[in-house]
C-alpha cells in the first residue's frame, strides 16, 4: 500500500466533529455587500481562475474544492474526505467524501474531478498540464493524480487558491449547457446557489441547504458591484449593504468613528515595496547598496500606513509575506532620515540625486505621492509619473519602466513561487540576477525534503535583505466596513483570503 | 477698404463700442483675479504645491478648530497646503481651459466655414467627421491617450479640443449657411472675389463673434470636463495642482467631513465658469447686431 | 419625404463605416489586452496562448473583416474580460441607460425650458434670476461632486433615497439630478435666446394687438416657435448624455452602457469597446433621424420643402 | 355728435440707459377722427407714427411710457384702462394691420386657426363656429376657394394673399376702428392697388374708421379725407386731405408735396429737402424742422410754434403759418 502520510486524515477528523454540532436552524435573512470590483461572469466557471484571489470570493460561496485553503489550514480536504501523496512525491490520491450533491442532485464522482482538471484553462494551467502526467478514476470515490516528476509545490498549486484547478463542476451539465450556458447558470457544489446575476452588476445567491459541512446561517447573500468608494461607505451607513470591501484613508478613518460600525483588515498575502531596476546599471546610483539603504531608512512606514489603511497593515522588511510557506520575517528599517543622509553622504552625494521617474501603483496615487515626499526629504528627487492601470502592469512586465516602481502582487503561493516572479532568472519582473541566489533557487526547487528546502528558501531571503535589493514598505491590509446587522463577517477566518470566508459560517444578529 | 476694389460691401471688422453700460464688472474682475493668480502663482503661492508633510494633513481652514495660520485653508491628504494648490491651480486651469478653448475655435471655425462655404462633398465629408466625432466620447479619448501616450496637462488640451472642436464646427456651420444667402456676400462674389478672399474678409469677421461667444461658453464647460476626467482618473496626473483634479481627490475626504477639500476648488471653478459664462452672454448680446436691438 | 429619408440612411451608413474603422484601429493602439488576462507570474507562451485564443495574433485587416462580417451577422463577439457574449451585456446595460437618460433629459428640459422662457419674458425680478443662477449652477458644478453631496445628504442623513444602484424609481431620481443639472443652463440658455427672438416678431406683436391673453401668446405662438432650437440641442444633449454619464453611473453605481464602456477600455476588452460605441454612434443617428421627423411634424415648412 | 376718437396733448417717451436718456417720440399730439372717416398719418420714418400708432392701442413696447395727454374713444378713456379691459378693446372695437405681411402670420399655425382664435378670445365662439366664420371671413377679403385656403399654412400664400387675411383678422369682431401700419409698403405696385381697393370696400360696408399711416403721399391723397403730418415726434400740421395738398401751411408739408413727381409734368424741378431727419433723443430748439426750412427766421430757431388754426379744420405749427397760408402755385 502505498505510505499514506496521515495529514489528510487528521484533516478531516477535526471537520468531522464540527458537522456533529447541532445543525443550525433554517436560513433566514440576506446579507449584502457593496464590491469594489466589477462582477464578472468569469468568476462563475473556476475553470477560468485567472492568478488573482478575487475570483475566490464567488468561488468560496457556488463551488467547492477536493482541498481548499479553509480556517483549519491551508489544505483543508473539503470534497475529499481525505488526500495522500506517496513517499516518492509522484501520485497524489484524494479520497471523495459519501454523499456529496452539486445543486441539481447529482452525486460529485472521479469523473468530476478528473472533467474538472482538464477543461481548467486558467493561471497556470500550463504548468499543472505539463507536470501531471494522468488524472486516473480509481473508483468513482477515488482519484490519483499521478506527475511526470516529483514537485513538492503541486499541493500549493492544486490545493491552495493559486488556481481553480481543485474546484468541482458537475461533467453531466456543463457538457449539456456548454460553457456560456454554465456561466449563465452555474451549478456548483458550494454553500450557495446562485438565483440571479446580472454581470458587472450583481449576483444573487440563496443558501443550499444540502451542504456537507453545515447549512449555512444567512439565507442569501447579494454581491453588488460599487465602483466609487465613497459610494459604498455611504450605502454602509444607509444600510442599503452590509459589508463594504475596500475603504481606504479618510472614508475608512469616517466608518470606525461611526457608532454601530466597525472597521475589519483582512491580511491578504500582498506586499508593497518599491523595485529598483536601476541598480543592476553600474552608473546609476542604486548600483550602491547604501544608497538603497538610505532610501530604505527615508520612509516613515508607520505614517503612511497610519494614512493609507489607519495603521492596519504591517510594515515589513521583505518583501514576502509573513504568513507564506517558507518566509523569513524582517522587522522593518528604521524611519532614520539622519541615517539616510550619512549613508548618501557616504556613498557620495552629500545633497542627493535626481533619481528620474517615479510610477506610484495605480490606483494607489496617494500613497505614492507620499512615498515620494518622504524621498525627496532626504534628497532623493523623483518625478512622480502616474500611469493609467492596464499600460502600467504592460510596461512593468516588458521592463520599460526605469527609475523607481512601486509594486505589488496578491497572488497566493509560497515564499518560492513569490520570489521565481521576481529574483529569479525566467521570472517575469526580474531585472537582474545574483548567481549565488540562482544557485540557491534552483537547488530548492528540486528538494523534496521540506525542512532542507525552508532553509535553502531562506538563506534567498537574507541575501535580498542585506544586499537590500528592494524597498518593502508594508503588508497590505484590505479595509473593509461591516454594519451593525452583521454577527460573524468571516474576516480573517481563511488565513491570506482577502473576502469574507468561510460563507457558511456567516451571521447575521438575531433580529430583537 | 480701399476705394479702388468693389466697393466694400462687407461689414466693416472693426471693435464695437464696448459701452460701459451693463458691462459685467464682477464676472470680468473675477476673470482678472483668476488670470492674476495663474501669472504670478509662483511669487503668491505661500508653499510649493507639491510637496506635503504626511503628518501635518487634513488640517482645516485656519478659522476652523484645528486650522493653522500656517495654512490659510488647510491642507490635503498628503499634506499639501490648499491654498498654494489653488493658486497654482488657477494657472493650469486657465492654460488647459483657454489653450484646449482657442484651439478647439480654430479647428471647429476653419472647418464650420469650409463645409458651411463650400458645401458639396467638403460639407458632407466634414459633417460625417463631426457625426462619427460626437459618437467618440470624450472619455474615450481621456483614455486612449493616456493609455497610448501616458497622461499628461497637455494630452487633457489634446482631448478636450479634440471633442469640442465638433461644437464650433457645428454652430459655425449653421451660421456660414445663413450668411451666404445675404445679399452682400452675393454681391461680393459678382464683385469677382475668390472663394478664399470671400471667406476671409467677409465670412470670417462675422462669425468671430460667435466664435468669441462660444469660445467664453466652452470654457466652462472644458473646465468641468477637465474635472470629471480627474475624476475618472485620465485627468491631469498628479501631483500637478489643478482644480479638477483637487476636487476629485478631494472626495474622499467629503465623508470625513473635510468639506474645504472639495467646497474650495469647487467654488473657484464655479466662479471661473459663471463669470465666463456671464461674460458670454453680455458678449453675445453686444456683439450680435442682431440681438442688441432687443 | 421618402427621398429625404433614404438620403439620411445612406448618410447614416457611411458615418458608422467610418466609426466602426476608427473605434476598431483606435482601441487597437491602447496596447495588448493578453497581458491583463493572464496572472503576474505567467510566462510569453501563456500571453501567446491567450492572443491565439483571442484572435489577436492574425494581421489587423484580417480581425477588421472578421469583426465586419460578424457584425453583419448581428454578433458581436464574446468580451475578454467578461467571457461572455457583448450583445447580451450591452443589452442587460442599455434600458438602465435609457431610462436615466430620458429621466435627465426630463429634468434638464423641466428646469431649463421654463427658466428660459420666464427669462425672457422677464415676469418677475427674483423668479427670473433665480432661475437662471440655478441653471448656471449645474453648468459649473461637476456631476460627480453634485452626485456625491446627494448621496450623503438626501440617502446617508435624512434617509429618503437608496443611495445608489438601480431597481425601483426611487433609485432613478438623485442620477437623472446630477447628470440633467448639467444641461439644463444649456436648455435655458437657449430657450431664453430663441424666446427673445420669437417675441419680438412680428407675430406675436400682431398676437399682442389682436387682443389674445399674453398666456395664450407666450404658451402657444411664441413657445412652439422657440421649440424648434431647443429641440435640436436637446437631441444632441441626449446622445451626448449617454456618454458623459460614466460618471454619474460610477458615483451611483448605476449599470450604465457608459460604465461598461470605461471598464472595457481600462481592461483593453476590444469588442465591448467597439460594440458600445458602434451601437452609440447608431442611437446617435436614429436620434438625429428622430429629431428631423419631429422637425417636419412641428413646422410645416421643413415638410414641404423636402 | 361726439367724434369716435379724440387724441389731446398726447406724448409718449422711450426712457433709456436707466432714466437718463428721455427720447419724446410723439410729442403733444392732438386730433379727432369721425366715424367712418379715414385719417392720413404721414412723416418720415423716425417721426413717431408707428409709436403713435402704438401708444393707441397702449402696446407700447419695454422702455415706453405715455407721459401726457387724453385718448378718448367712443367716449371712453383709454389710458383710465386696465390691462385687461384694453386686452378686451384691442382687436374687438379697435384693430391693426402690419407692415410685414410676411412676417405677421405665425408660420405654424394655420391661417383659419389664426383667424379663429380671434374670435374665440372675443366672442367666445365654440371651435366650430369660429372656423365657419374664418371661411367667411377669408371669402370676404375675395380670396378665392376660401374652404382650401382656411386649413393652409401662411408660406402657402403669396405675400398679397398673406396681407388680405391679416385684412380678414382685423376686421374679424367687426371693429370701430382700423388702424393700418404702412399696410402696402412691402406689396408690390399692382397688389398695392386691389389691397387698398379692398380696404375701402371694407370701410365703407363695415362703416369703420381708418387711421392710414404711410410715407406715401400718393396713398394719403386717394384714400384719406384728413391728414396729419409729422415731424420729430410732432404734428406740425393737420387738416381736409383738399385743403393741406392745395395750400400746405407749413414749409414740411409743402416741400413734401412739392417732391412727388407729377405724371406728365416734365419741367418743374422736384425740391428735395436736404439735411437728416433728426434724432428724436437729440431734438434741436425751438422748431425741430428749422435747421432744414427754406423760410427759417430767427425765432424759429429760439422757440417752438404752437398750434395755430389755420382755418376751420386746418390747423398748422409754424411761425410762418401764423401770418398767411402759402397759396401753392396751381400746377
Amino acid at each position: 500500500m502505498l505510505g499514506t502520510r496521515m495529514f489528510g486524515l487528521l484533516g478531516s477528523a477535526l471537520l468531522m466533529c464540527a458537522i456533529a454540532a447541532p445543525a443550525g436552524a433554517a436560513p433566514e435573512g440576506t446579507m449584502t455587500w457593496g464590491v469594489h470590483v466589477t462582477l464578472v461572469s468569469r468568476w462563475l466557471d473556476p475553470a477560468e481562475a485567472e492568478g488573482l484571489i478575487t475570483p475566490f470570493m464567488v468561488y468560496y460561496a457556488i463551488h467547492d474544492a477536493l482541498v481548499k485553503p479553509m480556517p483549519a489550514g491551508a489544505n483543508t480536504p473539503s470534497l475529499a474526505e481525505s488526500w495522500s501523496a506517496s513517499k516518492d512525491g509522484l501520485t497524489y490520491e484524494f479520497v471523495l467524501r459519501k454523499g456529496v450533491k452539486f445543486h441539481n442532485g447529482d452525486p460529485i464522482t472521479a469523473e468530476d474531478v478528473k472533467f474538472s482538471f482538464d477543461r481548467y484553462k486558467g493561471a497556470a494551467a500550463k504548468l499543472l498540464k505539463d507536470r501531471v502526467r494522468e488524472v486516473q478514476i480509481v473508483d468513482p470515490g477515488r482519484v490519483r493524480i499521478h506527475l511526470k516528476e516529483p514537485w513538492p509545490d503541486f499541493m500549493t498549486f492544486y490545493g491552495t487558491s493559486a488556481t481553480g484547478a481543485a474546484w468541482i463542476v458537475p461533467k453531466k451539465y456543463v457538457e449539456k449547457v456548454g460553457d456560456d450556458g454554465f456561466k449563465k447558470a452555474p451549478i456548483g457544489a458550494g454553500p450557495y446557489k446562485v438565483v440571479s446575476f446580472t454581470p458587472g452588476v450583481e449576483l444573487v445567491m440563496e443558501a443550499f441547504d444540502g451542504y456537507w459541512r453545515k447549512t449555512p446561517s444567512v439565507k442569501r447573500l447579494v454581491f453588488r458591484s460599487m465602483p466609487e468608494e465613497t459610494t459604498r461607505a455611504a450605502a454602509l451607513k444607509k444600510g442599503d449593504v452590509d459589508i463594504a470591501y475596500l475603504l481606504t484613508g479618510p472614508v475608512a478613518d469616517d466608518i470606525r468613528k461611526t457608532p454601530g460600525f466597525k472597521l475589519v483588515g483582512a491580511k491578504p498575502p500582498g506586499v508593497f515595496w518599491i523595485d529598483l531596476p536601476d541598480q543592476w546599471d553600474p552608473k546609476s546610483p542604486w548600483h550602491d547598496s547604501r544608497v538603497r539603504q538610505a532610501a530604505r531608512h527615508a520612509i516613515d512606514r508607520n505614517a503612511i500606513n497610519q494614512a493609507e489603511t489607519l495603521g492596519f497593515s504591517l510594515p515589513t522588511g521583505s518583501v514576502i509575506p509573513r504568513s507564506f510557506e517558507f518566509a523569513l520575517a524582517f522587522e522593518p528599517p528604521a524611519f532614520d532620515p539622519g541615517k539616510a543622509k550619512k549613508l548618501l553622504a557616504e556613498a557620495g552625494y552629500p545633497n542627493g540625486f535626481d533619481a528620474g521617474d517615479f510610477y506610484p501603483f495605480p490606483p494607489y496615487d496617494s500613497m505614492g505621492e507620499a512615498l515620494a515626499g518622504y524621498l525627496q526629504a532626504v534628497g532623493i528627487r523623483t518625478k512622480i509619473r502616474t500611469m493609467e492601470r492596464a499600460s502600467f502592469l504592460t510596461a512593468w512586465r516588458e521592463r520599460k519602466l526605469k527609475g523607481l516602481i512601486v509594486g505589488i502582487t496578491g497572488a497566493s503561493g509560497n515564499a518560492a513561487t513569490r520570489l521565481e516572479a521576481y529574483v529569479s532568472k525566467g521570472g517575469i519582473y526580474t531585472a537582474g540576477v545574483i548567481p549565488e541566489v540562482e544557485d540557491l533557487f534552483q537547488r530548492q526547487a528540486r528538494e523534496l525534503d521540506r525542512a532542507k528546502r525552508e532553509i535553502t528558501v531562506r538563506q534567498i531571503q537574507q541575501i535580498l535583505h542585506d544586499r537590500a535589493m528592494q524597498i518593502p514598505i508594508y503588508e497590505l491590509a484590505f479595509l473593509w466596513g461591516v454594519g451593525p446587522r452583521v454577527e460573524e463577517a468571516g474576516v480573517d477566518q481563511i488565513k491570506g483570503f482577502a473576502y469574507s470566508g468561510p460563507y457558511e459560517d456567516l451571521r447575521l444578529k438575531r433580529q430583537p | 477698404m480701399n476705394g479702388s476694389r468693389a466697393a466694400s460691401v462687407t461689414v466693416p471688422w472693426r471693435f464695437p463700442s464696448l459701452r460701459i453700460e451693463g458691462f459685467p464688472w464682477t464676472p470680468a474682475i473675477i476673470i482678472c483675479v483668476i488670470a492674476f493668480a495663474a501669472i504670478f502663482a509662483d511669487v503668491l503661492a505661500p508653499y510649493n504645491p507639491e510637496i506635503g508633510v504626511l503628518g501635518d494633513r487634513f488640517r482645516p481652514p485656519a478659522w476652523q478648530a484645528g486650522g493653522s495660520e500656517a495654512h490659510l485653508l488647510g491642507t490635503d491628504h498628503v499634506g499639501r497646503d490648499v491654498l498654494s494648490r489653488l493658486i497654482f491651480g488657477a494657472r493650469v486651469s486657465m492654460v488647459v481651459g483657454f489653450t484646449a478653448v482657442i484651439v478647439a475655435g480654430l479647428i471647429g471655425t476653419t472647418l464650420g466655414i469650409l463645409s458651411g462655404y463650400l458645401g458639396g462633398w467638403v460639407d458632407q465629408v466634414i459633417m460625417r467627421v463631426t457625426d462619427t466625432w460626437l459618437a467618440l466620447p470624450a472619455l474615450t479619448f481621456a483614455i486612449f491617450l493616456a493609455a497610448v501616450v501616458g497622461p499628461s496637462m497637455w494630452n487633457i488640451v489634446i482631448i478636450l479640443a479634440a471633442v469640442y472642436w465638433t461644437r464650433y464646427a457645428r454652430v459655425i456651420r449653421g451660421e456660414v449657411l445663413s450668411l451666404r444667402e445675404r445679399d452682400y456676400v452675393r454681391l461680393a462674389i459678382v464683385a469677382g472675389c475668390s472663394k478664399k478672399t470671400i471667406m476671409r474678409r467677409h465670412i470670417l469677421p462675422n462669425v468671430l463673434n460667435s466664435a468669441i461667444v462660444l469660445g467664453t461658453l466652452m470654457l466652462g464647460i472644458v473646465i468641468v470636463t477637465e474635472a470629471a476626467l480627474s475624476f475618472l482618473g485620465v485627468g491631469v496626473p498628479p501631483p500637478k495642482p489643478a482644480w479638477g483634479l483637487m476636487l476629485a481627490d478631494g472626495k474622499k475626504g467629503l465623508m470625513a467631513g473635510y468639506w474645504w477639500l472639495t467646497v474650495l476648488p469647487g467654488l473657484c471653478i464655479m466662479f471661473m465658469v459663471l463669470s465666463a459664462n456671464l461674460l458670454g452672454d453680455w458678449l453675445r448680446v453686444k456683439l450680435d447686431p442682431q440681438l442688441r436691438s432687443l | 419625404m421618402k427621398r429625404f429619408i433614404v438620403k439620411r440612411l445612406g448618410y447614416a451608413v457611411l458615418s458608422l463605416l467610418l466609426l466602426s474603422l476608427t473605434i476598431f484601429l483606435l482601441v487597437r493602439l491602447t496596447g495588448d489586452p493578453s497581458v491583463l488576462l493572464v496572472e503576474p507570474g505567467a510566462s510569453k507562451e501563456d500571453l501567446a496562448a491567450i492572443r491565439v485564443q483571442l484572435g489577436l495574433d492574425r494581421p489587423i485587416w484580417v480581425q477588421y473583416g472578421q469583426f465586419m462580417s460578424s457584425l453583419a451577422r448581428g454578433d458581436l463577439g464574446h468580451s475578454f474580460y467578461y467571457r461572455t457574449p457583448v450583445l447580451e451585456l450591452y443589452l442587460s446595460r442599455l434600458p438602465h441607460s435609457l431610462m436615466l437618460a430620458v429621466a435627465a433629459m426630463a429634468f434638464s428640459l423641466l428646469v431649463g425650458i421654463p427658466s428660459g422662457i420666464i427669462a425672457a419674458v422677464r415676469v418677475n425680478r427674483w423668479w427670473d434670476s433665480a432661475g437662471k443662477i440655478f441653471a448656471l449652477l449645474g453648468l459649473s458644478l461637476p456631476s460627480f461632486w453634485v452626485g456625491l453631496v446627494m448621496i450623503l445628504f438626501f440617502s446617508v442623513y435624512l434617509g429618503w433615497l437608496p443611495s445608489s444602484g438601480s431597481g425601483t424609481a426611487l433609485h432613478v431620481v438623485m442620477p437623472a439630478f446630477a447628470l440633467g443639472w448639467y444641461f439644463a443652463a444649456a436648455h435655458m440658455r437657449l430657450t431664453r435666446s430663441a424666446m427673445l427672438e420669437v417675441l419680438g416678431s412680428e407675430y406675436v406683436k400682431l398676437a399682442r394687438l389682436k387682443g389674445l391673453p399674453e398666456a395664450l401668446v407666450i404658451g402657444k405662438h411664441a413657445f412652439k416657435n422657440a421649440l424648434i432650437p431647443v429641440l435640436t440641442l436637446a437631441g444632441i444633449n441626449l446622445v451626448i448624455m449617454v456618454n458623459v454619464a460614466v460618471v454619474v453611473e460610477t458615483v451611483f453605481a448605476w449599470p450604465g452602457v457608459g460604465r461598461l464602456l470605461f471598464e472595457g477600455i481600462s481592461f483593453r476588452d476590444f469588442p465591448v469597446v467597439q460594440a458600445t460605441v458602434l451601437i452609440g454612434g447608431a442611437m446617435i443617428v436614429i436620434v438625429n433621424f428622430f429629431v428631423d421627423v419631429l422637425y417636419a411634424v412641428i413646422d410645416p415648412r421643413i415638410r414641404y420643402e423636402r | 355728435m361726439t367724434a369716435l376718437l379724440e387724441v389731446s396733448g398726447l406724448s409718449t417717451q422711450y426712457v433709456g440707459a436707466r432714466g437718463t436718456r428721455v427720447t419724446r417720440a410723439v410729442d403733444d399730439v392732438s386730433f379727432t377722427l369721425e366715424t367712418g372717416k379715414t385719417l392720413g398719418i404721414v412723416g418720415e420714418s423716425g417721426s413717431g407714427k408707428t409709436t403713435l400708432a402704438l401708444t393707441l392701442m397702449r402696446l407700447l413696447p419695454p422702455g415706453a411710457r405715455i407721459a401726457s395727454g387724453s385718448m378718448r374713444f367712443e367716449g371712453e378713456e383709454l389710458l383710465d384702462k386696465s390691462d385687461a379691459e384694453m386686452r378686451a378693446i384691442r382687436g374687438k372695437r379697435m384693430a391693426m394691420i402690419l407692415q410685414d405681411p410676411m412676417a405677421s402670420l405665425n408660420p405654424l399655425f394655420t391661417v383659419g386657426d389664426q383667424i379663429a382664435e380671434t374670435l374665440r378670445a372675443h366672442e367666445g365662439m365654440p371651435r366650430r363656429g369660429a372656423w365657419t366664420r374664418a371661411r367667411e371671413l377669408l371669402a370676404s377679403v375675395n380670396i378665392a376657394a376660401p374652404e382650401r385656403r382656411v386649413s393652409e399654412y401662411p408660406h402657402e400664400l403669396s405675400g398679397g394673399m398673406r396681407q388680405r387675411v391679416v385684412g380678414a383678422i382685423a376686421i374679424a369682431c367687426g371693429p370701430r376702428l382700423l388702424i393700418a401700419d404702412e399696410p402696402t409698403t412691402s406689396l408690390d405696385v399692382t397688389i398695392q392697388a386691389q389691397y387698398l381697393k379692398l380696404l375701402r370696400d371694407i370701410q365703407r360696408e363695415h362703416g369703420l374708421a381708418m387711421i392710414f399711416i404711410t410715407h406715401n403721399l400718393g396713398i394719403v391723397a386717394r384714400m384719406c379725407d384728413h391728414v396729419a403730418v409729422m415731424y420729430a415726434g410732432r404734428l406740425v400740421e393737420a387738416g381736409p386731405v383738399r385743403t393741406i395738398f392745395d395750400a400746405p401751411a407749413h414749409p414740411y408739408t409743402r416741400a413734401l408735396i412739392e417732391s412727388i413727381p407729377r405724371f406728365g409734368d416734365t419741367t418743374t424741378r422736384l425740391t428735395a429737402i436736404d439735411g437728416q431727419p433728426p434724432d428724436p433723443a437729440a431734438l434741436p430748439p425751438g422748431c425741430a424742422f428749422h435747421p432744414r426750412c427754406p423760410l427759417v427766421i430767427e425765432r424759429c430757431r429760439a422757440e417752438a410754434p404752437p398750434e395755430t388754426r389755420v382755418a376751420a379744420q386746418h390747423r398748422a405749427r409754424c411761425w410762418l403759418a401764423a401770418e398767411a397760408p402759402v397759396r401753392l402755385t396751381k400746377r
